[in-house]
């Protein structure tokens, strides 16, 4: 097995070195900063290349299926490949929601010709994917949402708002949660629906946020006809798959805050040093190195909590409850380490935009501000705190 | 045995409070400020409504008759300065407080005093050069003939881009502190773009001053720039105070109204005890602030660890609360349509005005000898 | 009125000089160490005479009516005298539960007969009081309590269990919560009886707490007959009195706590100082001075924050949920203190007994553990933080 | 690309922690420890449950076979010690694992190092003088003839009281650090009283020792040293594990079962929130310490920072659940009567040991050269 894991790793090396574009080694940013793709997509002509090559060998949807463009792989080999982009810094081919949460929900739950139709789009990112769940009156209750799509012939006419959807202006399809039955209870009434927002009567708003703008859009549906073939799963049995979906958003979302935290302690102490005009081998203040040592721990416990659940969970397992600890603490991690860049930054934290405030802090400042949406957007902390403590401690409802 | 301080408000406070509430509720509302963030322009705030409170005489109400002021306690305008916070209010009455404190103490610049008082002049403190040290490092004067030579850069001066007159602190060649006044205009200001909206700006300047320019103190410039550094900080204290009260009551009415899984999530315990931990803070704060006012009045020899107090607690109170107002209002908390998140950006701002609240723990450690 | 303030100030300081035992001055330790008096009590020679000179001033219980033996003194005489007893480090003349707890209730609900039986041996501290609330089924839920009182004739038939009964074993009598409408709803069918722990029937336990032998116990009444003349206020209504005791026993806690409180900063100072070798007048390290300034500070805003209350509240009147405020932040600030008082100990915490520790860290130890119960006992943080969002913030039950 | 550290159990690692659950559910009540605690007598442990426990191998279980062990995983020997620390068993394991890591680095004392595994011999560690440092001040050797002359005081040495021999660090004239090995009959021994009811003694000597008497090391003393430290303190970060996860338990167990207001307390928010917090906290730190037992395993040369990183959350993690556990048990939390205030005491005695989290995360930051 492991020998023949390292006999993968050298391939892969091998081809690595071969195929991967000279202009975007060393550019690798994370998890999610790469090509976006979709019909509005413009890549460069580097990425472009980049998204072939890993097309061929279906390196951007590594454990899915061959038969959608995936390249099958086990979820050790998954890793190797992994580790191996990473060591060139290369950023990924292909990014987006398509691929880590309608995917895998397709892959679980979608019936065959809705698979044979969307997923090899998503594997070569010709369609980009956003996600129709809050609504203004269904945040942290999520249930409660009330687009309604009333099954008219082989369609589903759909009416209502969804809010916080994520490059919706920029995307080609959502996929949403819609009510179909009003009169069933809460959750029994809803169905997860396929909609292409170049749909007459769809439209859409961005939102601003206090860190300035955002992905974010508010999207109407007004009488938008969807065809029936687009539902997924069965009709008011979406419930199911919305929770399935969640889990993969908050696993998404953990590893995604995990990538930003990896250089905290390297970008804490630079802006510790540069502030207190401590030279490099020189001991920090107390506090600094006390507060910094903190963060610092605590990503890398982060990290390992994050590694145990992966090599714990069996490879393409819809993620359970564990995945609350991930986007809760990771929420938490990240907005207490954009605190402390700002309380190291002191008076230069106050800064929005332009001279005479350097660049740097004026990016700590938008983070900082963005981070506090973090412990709300994709499932509130409190809703994370409330599947711990009733589906994991078993406390009762 | 002293007598405890009073920590009570008069009848008269309690009215001047219900008078400023009015005014600001009508004309000061929080959403204002977006205008004076994104335009930028000049001035940064209501001249209306700031020539109004000159005249209601609240400028100067702390002051003595023999002043100009009204002789009332500066308890008096610290229940102002609450009321102000509440709004977030961009009227530059911080500077004019520390003006004020700066210049009683002299005697070279009455005029500007009544100017000030009165509402006509507007008048900057220039003194922060790296992070919160109140004591200039590269600012410096020299003697030049009959006058001085000043240069230097201060950063982050608020209400220096509408200010008529600036107050620089400056070290001579024997590391003594000195205050000069400037007219602003002759100084070179970058308007600073700050995440809390309101004026100010980073001054370079290097100058050939008449020897009046000095302002000269009655009791030692080193002396009255610390007690001036001090009442300023206990107003601005007095500010945020009003500001944690104001995002703390929005929440709190957020709780009631939002409904969500069937009920108003106020009715949720988790939620109900951080609402309660938040009062509880504010309490205590209040409480500080109020007695470091009365300190002030009572010409305490505490004022130093009184305003550091205020201070402090006013720093992690108004953090605490913005942060979690955010947090309790949910994904509409994080909009920038919202009222609640320019809470947290004045925040981000008081904290860095006069020290934050670690500057001052550790202030307050000095003074008692640790 | 400040003059005749100053008038009484010169007056009771002169008195005070007068007749102050000198073997009492300066051995003040707080508001509540001095002379607990009842049956069992055993003064020194000083206390006797301390306590007969300040009953000739109705001293013992300055703001009760001279009727009772107390004084008659406004809020701001009392004030002054407690001033001029600091001044001179004086003990008071008499603690106990019935001046801070069962005085102030029955002045406000006993009837003619039962103040001129009971305050008068409150003030002179021969009849020594304690409480009787929580049952071990009833501890946050205290309207849960199950003692029964039936009555028969012109007597109560009294049985059940109380705990977390302090010094009932050194007292004399104690004042209980009895359910006397089993059938009514919870509030409505308790009353508030007094009871002679001298009657037949009655026993008790002590308790031990992790921090060693305690003034707690459990008492146990087995058919007490208790006269009918001892109901306070009138049958089952006895809830409300209950929660007025309620306000008097927080308010009493969070002086006792502001008492102990006020030497925190310069013993965690010589604490420190020793530890880490650091002479007086320098500087100690950066995160030994932080923690110290934070628990310094937040002691001096909770001794602003009971003044404030103590100069808002009418005299004399039941405090609101105010007092909610400094019993929770007190005992939290009390934890913290003592938490922080371990940490500079460092190794030399775990000590519990005898060489090679050094006494004042064993005490420290204890004081320590003591703490955690300052959070639970005399209604929990917990329920003081449902009072003030549900009583203060009008947060919906 | 090194491949990630590997966190999860193997199947032999699962059925040694049942196995050992087994023993120590039936054998090892944490109430015992009120017995040990009060008497204070010899040994301050279950001699037949120590015996039985080395009779399993499970001592030198991780120790390779030429060392006489199992060569299992380090990461088996730390899941048996969570198991352990849920009982909060007063055996001395951690002075044999520490003792035992110093030994299999050394040349000179073999026997003793299979005394130690067969159960034969327990051995203490005695290192503290001030606070945590592990560089030995006043405890000092010289030569003396062909031996040396070994004299000093060591605070809170655990399991000195019933320890065949004891392990003493010290330094020599070059400042170096030296190890010797002493029969603790030789020393005076004060027995002390802990919190945690452990058995532990301050030690006081003045010795001449034959050559003999230094323990010698392959790689030289002060690596060993550091090296069976750091083993150490991840060993005891696992039993402080235990030690959290079982307070945790009872304490979610008591939630569920505790009525009041005619609901169970478990149902209230605020207080299924604070249980979530200390599960993820202890998840968190169970990564931490299973991270830094494979790093022991992987022979990482970050094993210092992995450590410290276990230990110092380890801390960090037991006190806010040994806290919050009392808080939430209310009024039976804070009575000696009940198990779950022995875990707030074995928090501090575990605290103390090998270093606090705020000690930790100075030598993390030490080790980050900053």
């Amino acid at each position: 097995m492991t020998a023949a894991l390292e006999a993968f790793r050298t391939e892969v090396r091998g081809w690595l070195e071969a195929n991967a574009p000279q202009g975007l080694r060393g550019t690798r940013m994370g998890r999610f900063d790469g090509y976006w793709g979709g019909r509005r997509g413009k890549p460069t002509a580097d990425e472009a290349v980049w998204l072939e090559r890993m097309l061929s060998r279906g390196f951007t949807a590594p454990m899915w299926p061959k038969e959608y463009g995936g390249a099958g792989l086990s979820k050790d080999e998954a890793q190797v490949l992994d580790q191996e982009l990473i060591r060139l810094a290369m950023p990924p081919a292909a990014v987006g929601f398509g691929l880590t949460m309608l995917g895998p929900t397709l892959l679980h739950f979608g019936n065959a010709e809705q698979k044979a139709e969307h997923l090899p789009a998503i594997v070569d990112n010709r369609v980009r994917w956003s996600q129709g769940y809050s609504e203004p009156g269904a945040g942290s209750d999520l249930a409660a949402l009330q687009m309604k799509a009333v099954q008219e012939g082989d369609e589903f006419v759909v009416t209502g708002q969804k809010i916080w959807t994520s490059h919706a202006d920029k995307s080609d399809w959502i996929f949403c949660l819609v009510r179909t039955d009003p009169s069933a209870k809460k959750q029994q009434g809803i169905s997860f629906l396929l909609i292409d927002l170049q749909s007459r009567g769809v439209s859409s708003r961005p939102i601003s946020l206090i860190s300035g703008s955002s992905p974010f859009c508010e999207v109407f549906m007004d009488e938008v006809r969807v065809p029936a073939r687009n539902l997924v799963g069965k009709l008011n049995e979406g419930w199911t798959i919305a929770k399935a979906l969640l889990g993969f958003e908050r696993t998404m979302i953990g590893d995604a805050i995990g990538g930003q935290m990896a250089q905290a302690e390297s970008l804490l102490l630079a802006s510790a040093r540069e502030q207190y005009g401590v030279a490099e081998g020189e001991p920090l203040d107390a506090l600094s190195r006390d507060a910094i040592a903190r963060i610092a721990m605590d990503e890398r416990a982060f990290g390992l909590v994050r590694e145990r659940i992966r090599q714990t969970t069996e490879s393409g397992k819809t993620p359970g409850p564990e995945s609350s600890i991930t986007k809760a603490y990771g929420a938490d991690l990240k907005q207490r380490r954009y605190e402390l860049a700002m309380r190291l930054l002191g008076p230069e934290a106050v800064g929005w935009e332009g001279a005479p405030f350097a660049q740097t802090g004026l990016d700590t400042g938008r983070e900082w501000l963005r981070a506090r949406a973090n412990s709300i957007e994709g499932g509130s902390s409190e809703i994370q705190l409330n599947v711990i403590a009733q589906h994991v401690l078993g406390l009762p409802k | 045995m002293t007598q405890p301080l009073k920590l009570v408000p008069s009848e008269d406070q309690v009215t001047l409070c219900k008078q400023a509430q009015g005014l600001l509720t009508q004309q000061a509302p929080v959403a204002r400020l977006r205008h004076y963030r994104d335009t930028a322009g000049h001035p940064g705030f209501d001249a209306g409504l700031w020539g109004k409170i000159a005249g209601l005489g609240w400028i100067h109400l702390h002051l003595t008759e023999e002043e100009g002021g009204a002789g009332l306690p500066f308890a008096d305008l610290c229940a102002l300065q609450e009321q102000f916070g509440k709004v977030l209010a961009p009227e530059p009455w911080l500077s004019a407080v520390w003006a004020t404190e700066l210049l009683r103490r002299s005697s070279s610049h009455r005029r500007l005093l009544a100017g000030i008082s009165e509402g006509l002049h507007s008048v900057a403190v220039a003194w922060q050069e790296h992070r919160y040290d109140r004591t200039p490092k590269t600012t410096s004067c020299k003697r030049a003939g009959a006058g001085w030579h000043l240069s230097g850069t201060k950063r982050h001066v608020l209400d220096a881009p509408d200010a008529a007159y600036t107050l620089i602190t400056a070290v001579d060649g024997d590391g003594a502190i000195r205050l000069f006044c400037v007219e602003t205009a002759t100084l070179e200001a970058t308007r600073e773009q700050r995440m809390d909206g309101r004026p100010a700006a980073t001054l370079t300047f290097a100058l050939e001053l008449p020897a009046t320019a000095e302002v000269t103190f009655y009791e030692g410039a080193e002396l009255a720039w610390a007690q001036a550094c001090d009442v300023a900080s206990i107003a601005l204290s007095a500010q945020m105070v009003g500001a944690a009260q104001a995002a703390l009551d929005m929440t709190v009415e957020y709780l009631k109204i939002r409904q969500q899984f069937g009920v108003a999530i106020g009715t949720f315990q988790a939620l109900q005890h951080r609402a309660a931990k938040m009062f509880i803070e504010l309490e205590l704060t209040r409480s500080a602030v109020i007695g470091a006012a009365a300190a002030v009045d009572a010409g305490s020899d505490e004022l130093a660890r009184y305003a550091s107090l205020a201070k402090a607690r006013a720093c992690e109170t108004l953090s605490l609360i913005a942060h979690e107002a955010i947090q309790l209002h949910g994904g509409i908390g994080v909009t920038d349509e919202h009222d609640i998140g320019l809470y947290l950006k004045r925040w981000r701002g008081d904290d860095a005005l006069l020290g934050d609240a670690s500057w001052h723990r550790q202030r307050w450690a000095e003074l008692g000898g640790y």
